[in-house]
């Protein structure tokens, strides 16, 4: 029983979180502006990381949240960066 | 040894949700968490008081309302709901919070709302420009951000 | 899954073939770092593919039902003499960008 | 002391004399280095002398091992031909140096010149007494060597340098063909043994390879023998001094070449090729050599075309293949010797006290130079064959060799009317030498207006020589009768003919040939007199065709212009075409093994998808595609789709078990991130208009590149799939998943590996990161960037301009607004992201983590404190010594390893034990964890350092252009 | 695909409130995407992944916690740790680029954007920059 | 055997490692200090290299294997000293003190950690001479390049990171190519170790031999793209002649590097069974390709620096085709050949910084090194420190000569020795059987004979231009300790060549065992751990 829902809920949940990255890829594909695509990237990681966690429920390993977590926690760095690129042209200044 | 305690604790305490509560990790958690706030200490970032502690859940719980609610708003929206003419445009809003701590905090509030966004902070006028996903009054927005948001802060720190 | 991870490794190949072609230094450094995920890739799948079965020791876990621990060491290190060399990389293009007033890989415009 | 240390004392005398001249290089001293020279000479003609007895009864040997297993041992050999030819070396060696002493003027560096001579000397005696041939091509290629040095010796002369260079190709082409014509021989005769390969005469005259090897042989000895084509060097080398053409053109090294035919007659001739090529090279030699002698101005282009004559007269006998012939070559190599250096050294006392040589310019010298005169009269007489002189006797042995039948062919038949002309060439040039240079009336304008008797010892070794000619033309049986005898009796051995050196055999045909060629060439030289007088240098017919222009502008088309054409073909400067071909290459090693053995890959199974991977993988695949397609106009747009394409990679790696490299892989990620943002800054903008005129051509390379690339695309796809399909033969992984807990004391193995089992690899893999740290530091020192990028880019330049346009405003508000709120938030993240980093480290040896990936978070941890405030805020609050963090790193991790040594185990060698601490427990303490820690703390450093010195470029750059502003001010 | 063995075992209402919040976690990011797709300016397509980084994530930490901790039979937390550190980095990112991309509409003139408060730059002052 | 000296075996990977991690803590201008440091290090190593050679030749009670980890043969990483590697090892640091004492003279200053990357670069060597690994070979190789990159454009300047960027882009294609072959070679045997690699390849089935011999083809590109084989050689000329000369001499070893391993591979892995002589004909036809490509170059080239260069692919070239006939004899001729012709070209790119000095070329060259020193607030005044040279036109004149001597193959220096073996085993080989030599072997021949013909014209051009017509007057400044290490390497091949019997009789004692690996083999999975009883040999074969 929970067997089966759990199975479909995962494999909706996994879906959709794959549809919401390809979304966000198009995005990032399409742009129009550089924004656009960091924003998309920023979104496409948050996808990726839920979608890792939905992995981690699937797979019923704790082993691998810390990809997860580092996404949460240091995955911003890298849209930090291109987003003060975009602001100042230079990322340290 | 301690410059930020808050802060030790907080990562003592991430320290054990990420390894599990032993007694040797507590020890261990505890010794980086020192190392790490020395790090912090380093930076001499500008150093937030906390006055009222009992504020912070009362905080915490409005700010979860609005998300879910703010959710909810902006879902119908995407779906063509709500029922009017979505409109969305730039408000200012003048605040009285100076404090840097404060200002990240309501930064983050407002912009962790779904149909917010903080995208400038003006530190000569004080002014913060925000985007706003539906916005039907403009006075109704600052009023939220500084009586709902602003105040308690304000209240919490000083 | 073979397939998806074979099909994924040539496409990000040739995409990483097509830019190491191009005149500019920033193509190429890109198309490096495509074609090395691509060889990650490659060595990680080398090993066999398998789901859920990281090379983890716990109780009582089927030691055969694991993945392959070796392809995965060795692509741990390719990545991270991958990182080292695509820093080089960059430096050295941004170094002969500098010293030379083009981007192009040979230094010089080449005439049309 | 015995013969064969004498042998060797020999050979190596000269060169130690050279050696000893060469030390004297900074004195100068024209006399001690003479004298030194003389007397290393004289010492070798002394002991020459003194070893005929032992050599009379046989070869004398001596013998050290060289490479005794190639058969290639340092052999000398000395018997009668070798005595001969060493008795020539060392007594014209004497007497050239006698005369060099005083040809060789104040000015010239003289102990060089006696260096390279003497040098030149052991080399050459070397030649005749190696008794192994590829010993003999030793000496032959040194003697090309020191003859170059020799002719060069006035490098300030164009023409000297031409000619020694000349001389060193064409005999150096020679000498690479000899030995590789040696190396068959002796394989074929089973030894490089002089006396083995003399023996196998027959089995060499047999073997199939037996031409190749003859060719290659004969394209060595007449190459060195200046014979034609080969000859136009000599001439050419004819801008040495003096002493030097007398001793090497016309005495010693063009002898080797001939000396190797007589050396190798008894293995190779015989043959009819042998008879044709040999022939045909002498007798056209001899013929050709004596008809541009006639019409050469120069006084040494003539006795060098005379020389070439000489020689082409002496290979035309060894063609022969008879005895008496060879008996008659040897003979005529002593007398040519003889008069020729004679000659040579009376041109030499001709152009010193002239200042010329040309003949056109030079009369009636008789007046001056007496005594020179009649000996040089007497060595013409000796060159043209005048009977009582020694020149005469060999003469009319050839004569009569040639009018005997040998093979009977063309060359046969025409050999006695050849033999006659050439002869009387040779007259009419002997005549033309003496009776334009000393008859006739006196010179006018002259270089050196008073000439004179040279120094009495200068025309001593004229004397001396021309005494022997006559002494063996009037005398041969008791002068050089049984020297001669006993070195034809070396090289023939059983078949040494009945021969006579008589003057007078009576009336006979060669007798006759000889008066025709007497007469006719008076007769020549009568005809021609007035014409030579005045025609320019060179023969009429042949003038334009010379052979030297021909060789200098072959070799100039050939091995510069082609070359450098064939460079440009061939090769590429530019790095498009070498990665083409290195991605070509690559794809057909995978390719064409599989394709030749009949690879064929299993149809895909599409039923095992998983259509989230799947819908993962397009993602993936439009992103990688995607920033193909962006990266020359969008970079900022291709960095973003790349990072897409590394997601993709990471979740693939978690999905399929590796949690270890997801993890390492994001922060990489991350990192390369900001890292190329870093460098972006740094690159032109580019918009789109530029390229949109595409040539046909860029389309067509285009296409190609497009071909190519989907060519790896696919090949790389069916090499992956097809050896993901075969299932990995289990050889070592089990053994790491059963040890690493049991002997590594890890849980994770991927970490265990990579710590522990491979941890030297690991150790390998910092050492890159931190060579790559230090390189980019390194070139960071010396970054100059290009100067549209000096300047602040346009965003900054914005603001700044804003913030001062504005009154209320200071410099820098917009940015600190802009980064009031995030760098806050930034600031905070500090302790979590270290506290995190240690995390990643502790837990590394069981659950995915390490070293590496802890590392690399804490740069993070850095990094972002550099984002948040800029370097300047950075730096003044966190000092990170780079360098120091990888010293340690690297320090620490070869000590955790040598820590084993002390344990006697070896490097690397890890120790787990769990610990039993107070309060804690059971503790895990795993030497790989020290091991670990250096990971880490390299990592940390050379990241770090990377980023950083990358960061500072932009206020570097800043502070120079100030520096330079506040510069051009003051100016 | 690998069937969720392991989660046999568990009681159904924890399997339900995961599902549950799974699927809102998924729903709302994957709304959010849409809403990212199709809103036509940038600055109200920054509005839509902040569903996917508030209750997307929120939804999808609870799931997991939820069956950890059920599956575990002991609190799991640390994926309360995802959530913080997602919800305090997401607006150091947008805000950043919303500045960014203000700054740059700024840069090109755009009308549609306000000017810089207090004063309004004059077009003056962008052409001279320009 | 002492067990410590087992522990030799790990030093020439260890000492440069320390050394160069050492060097890290100190500053730039402590630079007598790093110099010493450096200097130490490398005598070390030689004499090590030189302990090994020795051990390895004497067969009883050395074992040339080393455990790494002290884990089993095919599943840890382990080293091993076979008289191969010991040759090679005793070359690269025969050739890193002159080398290393050349760049004390001016060049080490040019730019920071010029130390640090030398000794790095000296650890890439060694291990990759050393090691008994697949995967740990390409980490050794991307050692040697990575300190090789940065030693290429140490001391900056345009041309030298133009040339740099090339080489890097270049290698690191190659480096994906390892990489693709040694994970398909792990994919299809299952083992990285080349000895277990040896041993597994007899049982393998037609499929995964295919998918090996693919692999080892694409692993063969990588190594060939190092030897500089054409066409995939372009890099190595830009390159070589670009770098300073210091870095240029040591730099004549690496593309050794690809050959050497080349020869061990394909003696080991395709010496005997089913996949005997894979690739062998690329190699004889590719060398053969790059001999002419080289020729071509040699004469084609007015700067001595590429003149250098396209000799070092004569070179590559010469071994690559000879190693491609496959022939024993032959093979002994062509490591002799190696060191000789290692030697040769090591002190000419010395020699030719010290020639052009005087020249107007050689300013030029000083030119583009003075624009990267630039940036005034970051340069130290240079400063010479030593003893100029007396006698200096002689003495670089006949250096010079000596050179090209050398690189004709003319007598007496040890081009002739190595010349004379290759093409005495050749041609031997050919008469022996029968009389016919097949008609590749008529190319090499002939191709050798071109080369060192075109080495001969090239040189004399290039010396008579640069001694005798251009030179005169202008005499460079040469310090004692530039000219000595050029003089210390000729001095090498000398005895090269007079020593050529027992030096020979070294490599054929090498090739010999190389031909049969089953010693190496048996040596690699027999090799004991420590603290092992000695009766259990070949620990955990048995899973």
């Amino acid at each position: 029983m929970s067997h089966t829902i759990l199975f479909w809920s995962v494999t909706i949940a996994q879906f959709l979180l794959a549809a919401a990255m390809g979304l966000a890829v198009f995005r990032m594909f399409r742009g129009p502006r550089a924004q656009d695509r960091v924003l998309a990237l920023d979104t496409l990681y948050v996808n990726s990381m839920l979608l890792l966690m939905v992995f981690g429920i699937r797979s019923g390993e704790v082993v691998y949240f810390e990809a997860s977590l580092v996404i949460g926690m240091l995955g911003f760095v890298a849209t930090v960066a291109l987003a003060k690129f975009l602001m100042r042209g230079e990322v340290i200044e | 040894m301690l410059p930020y305690p808050l802060l030790s604790l907080s990562l003592v305490v991430m320290w054990l949700a990420l390894n599990g509560f032993t007694l040797g990790q507590l020890i261990l958690g505890s010794i980086v968490s020192v190392f790490a706030s020395w790090g912090m200490a380093a930076l001499r970032p500008s150093k937030p008081r906390i006055r009222k502690w009992h504020l912070l859940p009362k905080l915490l719980g409005i700010v979860l309302y609005d998300i879910v609610r703010s959710n909810i708003a902006v879902v119908s929206l995407l779906f063509g709901g709500g029922g009017h003419k979505r409109r969305s445009d730039f408000i200012t809003v003048p605040l009285d919070l100076k404090d840097p701590t404060g200002l990240a905090i309501l930064a983050v509030i407002v912009t962790s709302t779904p149909g917010t966004a903080w995208l400038e902070y003006n530190s000569l006028s004080s002014t913060v420009l925000i985007h706003v996903f539906d916005l039907v009054e403009e006075a109704e927005w600052q009023d939220l951000i500084k009586n709902r948001y602003e105040k308690l802060l304000m209240e919490i720190f000083t | 899954m073979e397939f998806v991870l074979a099909l994924a490794i040539g496409i990000m190949t040739g995409s990483g073939v097509w830019l190491i072609l191009r005149p500019r230094t920033y193509q190429v450094i890109i198309g490096l770092s495509l074609m090395s995920y691509a060889v990650n890739l490659f060595i990680f799948g080398v090993g066999g593919v398998k789901s859920n079965a990281a090379p983890l020791l716990g109780e009582g876990v089927d030691i055969a039902a694991l993945a392959d621990p070796v392809p995965q060491s060795l692509v741990l290190t390719a990545i991270v003499i991958g990182f080292a060399t695509t820093a080089l990389f960059l430096v050295v293009l941004l170094a002969a960008r500098g010293l030379t007033g083009t981007d192009h890989v040979d230094g010089r415009e080449q005439p049309k | 002391m015995t013969g064969e240390t004498l042998l060797a004392l020999l050979v190596c005398l000269p060169f130690l004399g050279s050696l000893a001249a060469a030390a004297l290089l900074r004195t100068n001293s024209r006399v001690l280095a003479a004298r030194m020279s003389g007397v290393v000479a004289l010492a070798g003609l002394v002991m020459t002398a003194f070893l005929y007895p032992a050599v009379k009864r046989g070869p004398v040997r001596f013998e050290v091992e060289w490479l005794p297993q190639l058969g290639l041992d340092f052999t000398l050999r000395m018997d009668g031909l070798a005595w001969l030819f060493t008795m020539l070396i060392t007594g014209i060696g004497l007497l050239v140096v006698v005369y060099a002493r005083y040809y060789m003027s104040e000015e010239d560096p003289v102990p060089r010149f006696f260096s390279f001579l003497l040098a030149f000397m052991g080399s050459m005696l070397g030649i005749v007494l190696s008794g192994n041939i590829i010993l003999l091509s030793v000496f032959w290629e040194l003697t090309s060597i020191f003859s170059f040095l020799l002719i060069s010796y006035w490098h300030h002369n164009a023409a000297a340098r031409d000619g020694a260079r000349m001389a060193l190709t064409v005999t150096g082409i020679g000498g690479f063909c000899l030995l590789a014509g040696l190396l068959i021989l002796g394989h074929i005769a089973g030894s490089y043994d002089l006396d083995a390969v003399l023996a196998a005469g027959d089995r060499i005259r047999a073997h199939p390879l037996y031409l190749t090897a003859l060719v290659l042989i004969l394209i060595g000895a007449l190459t060195k023998s200046a014979q034609v084509p080969f000859h136009f060097w000599l001439p050419n080398a004819m801008a040495a001094p003096t002493p030097v053409s007398a001793y090497l053109h016309s005495a010693t090294m063009v002898k080797a070449g001939v000396f190797l035919l007589v050396r190798l007659w008894p293995a190779l001739s015989g043959t009819y090729e042998w008879f044709m090529l040999v022939g045909i090279a002498g007798i056209s030699t001899l013929l050709l050599g004596a008809y541009f002698a006639m019409f050469q101005q120069d006084l040494k282009g003539l006795l060098a075309y005379s020389t070439i004559s000489h020689l082409g007269l002496i290979t035309t006998l060894l063609s022969l293949g008879s005895p008496v012939a060879a008996v008659a070559a040897i003979f005529h190599m002593m007398n040519h010797a003889t008069f020729k250096c004679s000659l040579f050294m009376a041109a030499g006392i001709i152009d010193h006290e002239t200042g010329t040589r040309d003949m056109r310019r030079l009369s009636g010298l008789l007046r001056y130079l007496p005594a020179t005169g009649i000996l040089a009269m007497v060595a013409s007489a000796a060159m043209a064959g005048v009977p009582l002189l020694n020149g005469f006797i060999s003469k009319e042995m050839f004569f009569a060799e040639a009018v005997e039948t040998h093979a009977d062919s063309f060359l046969d038949r025409i050999l006695p009317y050849v033999a006659t002309l050439a002869g009387a060439f040779s007259v009419a040039y002997s005549l033309r030498f003496i009776h334009v240079v000393f008859f006739g009336p006196p010179p006018v304008d002259l270089p050196k207006p008073e000439p004179h008797e040279p120094p009495r010892w200068m025309r001593f070794p004229v004397e001396f020589l021309v005494l022997a000619c006559l002494v063996v033309g009037i005398i041969p049986g008791m002068s050089i009768g049984p020297f001669l005898h006993t070195a034809v009796v070396s090289v023939l051995g059983d078949r040494t003919p009945e021969y006579s050196l008589a003057v007078w055999h009576g009336i006979n045909t060669p007798l006759i040939m000889s008066t025709i060629a007497l007469v006719g060439g008076i007769a020549l030289y009568a005809v021609l007199k007035d014409y030579l007088a005045r025609c320019d240098d060179g023969p009429p017919l042949f003038r334009h065709l010379r052979g030297q222009r021909i060789f200098e502008r072959v070799l100039v088309t050939v091995s510069w212009k082609w070359a450098r054409w064939l460079e440009s073909r061939l090769g590429t400067r530019n790095l498009q075409p070498q990665l083409r071909l290195v991605a070509t290459a690559g794809l057909l090693a995978g390719v064409v093994p599989l394709y030749i053995s009949g690879f064929s890959p299993r149809p895909p199974a599409f039923g095992e998808v998983d259509p989230v991977f799947a819908a993962i993988w397009l993602v993936g695949s439009v992103c990688a595609v995607g920033a193909a397609y962006q990266a020359k106009y969008h970079r900022l747009a291709a960095l973003v789709l790349l990072g897409g394409a590394g997601i993709s990679t990471c979740i693939t790696f978690v999905w399929l078990s590796a949690p270890d490299l997801a993890i390492t892989q994001l922060l990489v990620e991350i990192v390369t991130t900001v890292l190329i943002l870093l460098g972006l800054r740094w690159l032109p903008k580019r918009s789109e208009k530029v390229d949109n005129s595409v040539a046909l051509a860029a389309r067509g390379r285009r296409f190609r590149d497009f071909l190519l690339a989907v060519g790896c695309g696919i090949g790389m796809f069916v090499f992956a799939y097809a050896i993901m399909k075969q299932p990995v033969p289990d050889a070592i992984a089990s053994y790491f998943l059963e040890r690493a807990y049991s002997e590594g004391g890890g849980r994770n193995v991927v970490n265990v590996i990579l710590v522990d089992f491979r941890g030297f690899d690991t150790m390998g893999e910092i050492c890159v990161l931190g060579i790559v740290a230090l390189t980019v530091f390194a070139l960071l020192r010396r970054f100059r960037p290009a100067p549209d990028s000096i300047e602040k880019p346009e965003q900054q330049l914005i603001q700044n301009a804003f913030d001062a346009e504005r009154p209320e405003r200071s410099a820098g508000d917009t940015v600190r607004d802009y980064l009031l709120v995030p760098s806050v938030i930034m600031q905070w993240m500090f302790p979590v992201v270290i506290t995190f980093a240690v995390y990643i480290f502790m837990r590394g040896h069981d659950l995915p983590g390490g070293g590496f990936a802890a590392g690399i978070t804490m740069a993070i941890a850095f990094l972002l404190q550099y984002l948040a405030g800029g370097v300047r805020w950075a730096e003044d609050r966190l000092r990170v010594l780079p360098l120091r963090w990888m010293g340690t790193g690297l320090l620490l991790a070869v000590a955790t390893g040598v820590g084993a040594w002390l344990l006697g185990y070896p490097f690397l060698t890890s120790h787990a034990r769990y610990v039993d601490l107070p309060l804690i427990g059971k503790a895990p303490v795993a030497s790989a964890l020290l091991f670990d820690l250096g990971v880490f703390s390299l990592v940390v450093g050379a990241t770090v350092l990377i980023l950083i010195a990358l960061a500072h470029q932009s206020i570097r750059t800043h502070r120079v252009r100030a520096i330079e502003a506040s510069k051009a001010e003051e100016a | 695909m690998t069937p969720l063995d392991h989660a046999a075992g568990l009681p159904a209402w924890a399997a339900i409130l995961v599902s549950v919040f799974l699927i809102i976690g998924a729903g709302l990011t994957v709304i959010g995407t849409i809403g990212f797709v199709r809103l036509p300016t940038f600055y109200e397509r920054i509005h839509a992944p902040t569903l996917g980084t508030s209750w997307g994530t929120g939804g999808i930490v609870m799931a997991s916690m939820i069956f950890f901790t059920v599956l575990a039979t002991r609190p799991v937390v640390h994926e309360i740790l995802i959530g913080i550190f997602v919800t305090v980095t997401t607006p150091v990112t947008l805000m950043l680029l919303a500045r960014a991309a203000l700054h740059r509409d700024r840069a090109e003139g755009n009308p549609d954007v306000p000017s810089e408060p207090p004063v309004p730059p004059s077009a003056a002052v962008q052409a001279e920059k320009a | 055997m002492n067990g410590w000296m087992q522990h030799l075996i790990v030093a020439p990977i260890l000492i440069p490692l320390v050394a160069g991690a050492f060097l890290l803590f100190f500053d730039e201008r402590q630079r007598v200090l790093k110099a010493m440091v450096s200097v130490l290090s490398c005598l070390a190593l030689a004499a090590v290299a030189i302990t090994l050679l020795r051990f390895s030749g004497a067969e009883a009670g050395f074992q040339g294997v080393y455990l790494l980890g002290n884990w089993p043969a095919p599943f840890g990483i382990v080293l091993v000293v076979d008289r191969l590697s010991a040759l090679m090892l005793v070359l690269a640091s025969v050739l890193s003190i002159p080398a290393l004492v050349f760049s004390l003279a001016r060049w080490h200053a040019a730019g920071p950690h010029f130390h640090t990357l030398f000794q790095l670069l000296m650890m890439g060597l060694n291990g990759a001479f050393l090691t008994g690994d697949l995967f740990n070979l390409f980490v050794f190789f991307e050692v040697m390049l990575a300190a090789s990159y940065g030693l290429l454009m140490h001391g900056s300047g345009s041309m030298r990171v133009k040339a740099g960027l090339h080489y890097i882009a270049v290698n690191l294609v190659a480096a994906l190519c390892f990489l693709i072959g040694v994970s398909t070679i792990y994919g299809s045997v299952g083992t990285l170790n080349m000895a277990d690699l040896a041993l597994r390849i007899g049982e393998l089935d037609p499929d995964r031999r295919m998918l090996l011999e693919a692999g080892a083809s694409v692993l063969g590109v990588a190594f060939l793209i190092k030897a500089g084989m054409w066409p995939l050689n372009f890099w190595l000329p830009g390159a070589y002649s670009a770098a300073t000369a210091p870095v240029a001499g040591v730099f004549a070893i690496m593309s050794k590097v690809g050959v050497y391993v080349i020869l061990r591979l394909s003696l080991l892995v395709f010496g005997e069974g089913e996949s005997a002589g894979h690739g062998l004909n690329v190699l004889l036809y590719g060398g053969m390709a790059t001999i002419l490509f080289g020729t071509i170059g040699v004469l084609a080239s007015q700067a001595l620096g590429r003149l250098a260069s396209y000799s070092v692919l004569v070179s590559s070239g010469t071994l690559l085709a000879v190693l491609g006939l496959g022939n024993g004899e032959v093979t002994a001729g062509a490591l002799f050949y190696l060191v000789s012709s290692t030697l040769t070209i090591s002190a000419f790119f010395m020699l030719i910084e010290l020639v052009e000095r005087g020249q107007d070329a050689g300013a030029s060259v000083l030119a583009v090194t003075m624009e990267a020193y630039g940036d005034a607030d970051e340069e130290e005044p240079e400063t010479e420190v030593g003893v100029t040279m007396p006698a200096t036109i002689a003495v670089l004149g006949t250096c010079f000569a000596a050179i090209g001597i050398l690189l004709s193959g003319l007598p007496p220096l040890s081009g002739f020795v190595a010349k004379f073996v290759m093409l005495s085993g050749m041609i031997g080989a050919g008469v022996q059987s029968g009389g016919t030599i097949p008609a590749p072997v008529w190319w090499i021949v002939a191709l050798m004979i071109l080369s060192g013909l075109a080495a001969l014209i090239s040189m004399t051009r290039a010396g008579i231009r640069t001694f005798w017509a251009s030179m005169e007057g202008t005499v460079p400044r040469v310090l004692v300790m530039e000219m000595a290490p050029v003089l210390v390497l000729l001095a090498l091949t000398l005895m090269l060549a007079v020593k050529a019997g027992p030096a020979m009789a070294y490599m054929e004692e090498t090739v010999r065992a190389l031909q049969h690996p089953a010693g190496y083999i048996e040596a690699v999975s027999g090799a004991r751990r420590a603290g092992e009883a000695a009766a259990t040999t070949t620990a955990g074969e048995g899973d």
